[in-house]
């Protein structure tokens, strides 16, 4: 199967997808220019992490209008796999492709440390080789990861089974001593209403080597993977 | 610009007349300017050139030593780094100050084609206790983390010290770590006779005119009126120009490349037709511009941010401005190559300026007396008898985790993406970062070190320390130190008083270097360091990459396991000179610096990494600010999520309690290892003839600690994280 | 030329950590008496035009589209003569 | 209560990436004829207090000690009664 990886001008994790992608889950891997409107022949599209445009005006809100971000909603109408990770996710968010904002963290700092999460609906294309509630030690890098959705979107979301990962302790718990930015109740990353598109802020492609400590982000690729072999 | 206007651009009476004399005329106001700026101390180090010759050049690795950045080559792999001060700009406007010395320093790298992999900040403010101390402590660690995280460049590591002497004055050194394939490099030259110049990058404004004349020749004063502006870092148009360039260079069409950093386009133009021995001959029209009806002399001297000047190969002009617009850079075909060795300036053909390149970027050379400070008579004079010692050790302890200047730095590197790029294998947080070199099972360690108050006391031990803790920390690593970086803050240089700390430290850092057998590749000077109230430490700070052969064996500093044991390397002296015990406990910045022998601190360092290297150490850790009884709880605590106890029962040493648990004495490293290494070791360091001891055990839930047989310390893990862990968040945002 | 500023703030109904911030900032100061800190951005734009009417048309559509997102965020701006 | 609206904008001189970008992307979406486009900072208090004259004073210490750097930043600001 092949990925694409979108490269916005200011993102800054296009290339470290990319080589997860190839040199560690070994499958082909384009990129895909933000300009370039083609992506026939791809089943994943990623939208990296970053700074797109600089993240001047607001996260995302200058990438969206990108030509290629047509396509992708195209792609994601057509039961395309897209993920989008930390500036991907901001970006999904404000292109429409999944509801709700993000806000400026909490602590109005950047915050980079390994935190957990827990995979709330392993039922998905992503999280399929995860078990229910399994939680995952994985690091955040972002200054607007502080989710949030009026009190309707949010019971949707829980109703559709859409909210993916959550913020959590080392055992478990989510709690508010847990969330590290202030994100609507804990939620890391959430899936469409289809479940073929995935906003997380975590970042799996630092945590799929045990070169760099603990690979338990490795898995939402993978589970892509099996899920696509699966439906060929 | 009216007479007289050379003294306002910083240039004396004598320089004046020596330009005269090298142009044979009066200069236009464009020619001033550019004198002005190449001969300033920050382009031209006319002070300090000098002494700089006298650093060694070469090391254990083969060293490339280019016009701005310098390196070593491992395996046939170019590894490209410096450090580059950006104190005053920080001191005006600490947040756009910090991050266009971040902007900056990258530049340096990957405009010799290296792709920049790691950034490191070696950082000092006065107390905390002051709010405008705070203000510019938070402003600079905001700028740091604004321009470092959204370029994509992992920050992994630096050091921050506080001081007051650094009140008004902070320094901030950013260092730029860079890796290409020895054939991928380029130089910063103008070559080729015809080859086109060519503008890249943001467009010209009036930023920073003077800044790099004015603001770094000449000490700052609070409200003095003078003040230039600060110019705004735009991360983003970077990350574009880093990605642009590489293309570019990639392409082989370009036969050199050149950051426009201090003084803009003087320094572009003259230093890459010198550096090529050619010539240029330049059109000011054709320079993209964002404001209107802007002087020659002003676009000279503009610092406007995020530019390149490139030496395009004749013919290939469209190929390589295609590749910047696609970024959506500026790029201006503004001049050719030469072979005049003139730097030929024109407006709209008429010629503004026309100068022998030699002539701007030889700087003349001041040869600055120097005489010892008569202070340090009295500084130095101390009897440890006359110092109590501490009733409660543990008292005393738990005061000095809470030192910012020792505390935990999470509150700091936490605001860094220090991940990105996914090579960072050993987190800020340990004695040294370690990179990954993708596709090799090699490693890069990088530290910063530099202890300004040993430095003060003793410049020329102080220097020679920073080299070898600089060394400690990369072995305690698992990496071999490799070479060196330095960034020399000082003050006033005219003041026989503050050269005299500047010659003593260079002389420091080349004796160091050479027993070391280090080179040093590349670094930068900074100079008239003066508050309204004093001038800085000496602060030359060292910048050290080691290399680790295999990945796996990499080492960090907290304890891994229970039932581990506790080895010390080294010897503990009865030495509380210059402490930061001393400072912290009896308010005395006094004494003799601790004593170095290079020999012993060898010895004890290739003792450790053999020991590492073998695989039979589970956390190794230096001595430092603090002494012994820091550096363990440090042992204990550094990673939050698994602190584990100890019980340091073999320490007779029959010297006083407080010289051994808080004094520096130097060449020591901390080691646990499994029992079934213990005697592997301790036959290793017999080798090296390096100290060996056993001094205790890993293992329950707090720290205690004999001297002999007296149980002086014994404190729970909580409580010992509860002050180092929490301390810098509390004095900043409490 | 006319010139439109465009001011952009956070919802009531959305938290604004960085005007309380902004706020403690003040009050250690020892500025007492403010009854509230907002913080938001401002967007100042120069338009080659006379026609009045017509820029308003495009200013909001600006906002709309991309200055500001309503979900959060809601807009005011004065549009002047230069 | 008297509300004051504060405009922190980057002096002429210096350089507004933030504006630029808006100003491309303003572009791209279709809108020509932009002759500037600046980005700034808006803060808005709420005062207790009805001494208008008294109010502008400490506003205008709050802009210098604390709202704007004077290096590189200029400011605004406009007093209403509520
Ligand atoms: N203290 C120093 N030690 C060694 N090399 C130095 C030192 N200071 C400056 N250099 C070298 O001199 C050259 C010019 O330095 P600098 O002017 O800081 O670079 P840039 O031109 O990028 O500003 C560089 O190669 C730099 O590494
Ligand atoms: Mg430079």
């Amino acid at each position: 199967m092949k990925f694409g990886v979108v490269v916005f001008p200011g993102s800054n994790c296009d290339k470290d997808c990319f080589y997860v992608i190839k040199d560690v889950l070994k499958q082909p891997v384009k990129y895909i220019w933000h300009q370039d409107t083609e992506l026939k022949r791809l089943d994943c599209v990623i939208l990296p992490g970053g700074f797109s445009y600089g993240d001047y005006l607001r996260t995302g809100a200058i990438a969206r209008f990108s030509p290629v971000m047509k396509s992708v909603a195209a792609f994601a109408a057509k039961g395309g796999t897209v993920i989008g990770i930390c500036n991907g996710f901001q970006i999904l968010l404000e292109a429409g492709l999944l509801p709700g904002v993000m806000l400026r963290n909490a602590g109005l700092h950047f915050i980079c440390r390994h935190i957990y999460i827990k995979a709330q609906n392993t039922r998905t294309r992503f999280t399929n080789l995860y078990r229910e509630g399994q939680v995952l030690n994985i690091p955040i890098a972002h200054n607007e990861g502080n989710y949030y959705i009026d009190s309707d979107g949010l019971k949707e979301l829980k109703d559709n089974d859409q909210v993916a990962f959550r913020y959590c302790s080392a055992a478990g718990v989510v709690d508010g001593s847990a969330n590290p930015n202030g994100a609507l109740d804990n939620i890391a990353g959430i899936i469409n209403k289809k479940g073929n598109v995935l906003g997380m802020m975590p970042h799996p492609e630092r945590s799929s080597e045990t070169d760099l400590g603990l690979r338990d982000g490795y898995f939402i690729f993978e589970s892509i993977v099996k899920w696509l072999e699966v439906k060929r | 610009m009216k007479p007289g206007a050379y003294r306002s651009l910083g240039l004396s009476d004598q320089e004046y007349r020596h330009i005269l004399k090298i142009l044979k005329r009066k200069p236009s106001d464009t020619e001033l300017a550019m004198f002005s700026v190449e001969w300033s101390e920050h382009c031209g180090y006319p002070r300090s050139r000098k002494w700089l010759k006298i650093l060694p050049k070469t090391g254990k690795y083969k060293t490339l030593i280019g016009e701005d950045a310098g390196g070593i080559i491992v395996d046939g792999l170019a590894i490209i780094f410096k450090m580059e001060s950006h104190n005053h700009p920080s001191q005006v406007e600490p947040k756009q100050g910090a991050a266009t010395g971040v902007g900056g320093i990258i530049r340096d790298i990957f405009t010799a084609g290296a792709r920049p992999i790691a950034l490191l900040d070696s950082l000092r403010f006065g107390p905390l206790t002051q709010t405008y101390n705070k203000y510019i402590f938070r402003g600079v660690i905001e700028g740091i983390q604004f321009y470092g995280n959204c370029v994509g460049v992992p920050t992994v590591g630096g050091e921050i010290y506080f001081d007051k002497s650094y009140t008004g004055n902070c320094l901030v050194n950013a260092m730029c770590i860079g890796i290409a394939k020895q054939t991928e490099l380029v130089r910063a030259r103008a070559v080729g006779l015809g080859n086109s110049i060519m503008y890249v990058g943001s467009s010209t404004g009036r930023d920073g005119i003077g800044g790099c004349s004015i603001l770094a020749s000449h000490e700052f004063k609070e409200g003095e009126e003078k003040r230039p502006t600060v110019q705004i870092g735009d991360p983003f148009t970077e990350k574009c120009l880093i990605e642009a360039t590489l293309e570019a260079i990639n392409t082989g069409y370009v036969a050199g490349i050149k950051d426009m950093g201090a003084a803009g386009l003087t320094c572009c133009t003259s230093e890459m037709a010198s550096a090529g021995n050619s010539g240029m001959d330049v059109e000011l029209q054709a320079v993209p511009r964002r404001e209107e009806n802007m002087e020659p002399w002003e676009l000279m001297m503009s610092e406007s941010q995020e530019r390149m000047l490139v030496c395009v190969k004749k013919g290939k002009e469209e190929q390589v401005k295609k590749i910047f617009l696609k970024w959506g850079l500026c790029a201006s075909v503004i001049g050719k190559v030469t072979n005049d060795k003139s730097v030929t300036i024109r407006d709209n053909g008429k010629i503004v300026a026309r100068i022998k390149a030699h002539s701007l970027t030889r700087a003349p050379v001041y040869d600055m007396p120097y005489k010892k400070p008569a202070h340090l008579k009295e500084a130095t004079k101390f009897a440890l008898k006359n110092i109590p010692e501490p009733k409660d050790y543990n008292k005393a302890l738990l005061k000095l985790l809470a030192v910012p200047s020792i505390a935990n730095k999470a509150w700091v590197y936490e605001q860094y993406d220090h991940m990105v790029q996914v090579n960072t294998i050993v987190l800020p947080g340990s004695d040294a970062a370690v990179l990954r070199l993708k596709g090799t099972d090699k490693a890069i360690a990088a530290t910063t070190d530099c202890n300004s108050r040993y430095c003060f006391l003793d410049p020329y031990k102080g220097a020679q320390i920073a080299i070898a803790e600089a060394a400690r920390n990369l072995v305690c690593s698992g990496a071999r130190p490799a070479a060196v970086t330095d960034c020399l803050n000082f003050g006033n240089p005219e003041k026989p008083e503050s050269f005299w700390y500047f010659k003593n430290c260079i002389e420091g850092i080349r004796d160091a270097c050479k027993s070391f057998n280090v080179a040093v590749v590349s670094g930068n000077v900074s100079l008239y360091n003066e508050s309204p109230q004093s001038s800085i430490n000496p602060t030359p700070t060292i910048g050290m990459i080691g290399i680790v052969n295999h990945v796996d064996r990499v080492c960090t500093q907290n304890f891994k396991q229970s039932g581990d044991m506790v080895i010390l390397l080294g010897r503990s002296k009865e030495e509380l000179g210059a402490s930061e015990y001393l400072a912290e406990a009896h308010n005395m910045i006094k004494g003799s610096v601790p004593h170095i022998d290079l020999k012993l601190e060898q010895a004890v360092q290739k003792a450790a990494l053999e020991a590492i290297e073998k695989g039979l150490v589970n956390s190794a850790h230096d001595c430092s600010e603090g002494g012994l009884a820091v550096a363990l709880a440090e042992c204990c605590i550094s990673n939050k999520n698994k602190i584990i106890g100890a019980n340091i029962d073999n320490l007779d040493y029959n010297i006083r309690s407080d010289a051994l648990f808080f004094g520096e004495s130097q060449s020591r490293i901390i080691i646990s290892c499994d029992k079934a290494s213990v005697e592997k070791i301790r036959k290793i360091a017999l080798k090296f003839k390096a100290p060996f001891r056993v001094i205790g055990k890993t293992g329950g839930q707090v720290l205690r600690i004999l001297n002999g047989a007296k149980e002086l310390i014994c404190l729970p893990l909580e409580d010992l994280y509860e002050e180092w862990g929490g301390s810098l968040k509390r004095k900043i945002e409490g | 030329m006319l010139r439109a500023e465009i001011s952009i703030t956070l919802k009531r109904t959305v938290a604004d950590p960085q005007g309380l911030t902004i706020r403690h900032a003040l009050e250690s100061l020892g500025y007492k008496g403010l009854a509230d800190v907002r913080a938001g951005k401002l967007v100042v734009l120069k338009l080659n035009s006379q026609n009045k009417k017509k820029a308003q048309q495009e200013v909001e559509q600006m906002c709309k589209k991309l200055l500001a997102n309503p979900i959060i965020e809601e807009y005011r701006f004065k549009i002047t003569e230069e």
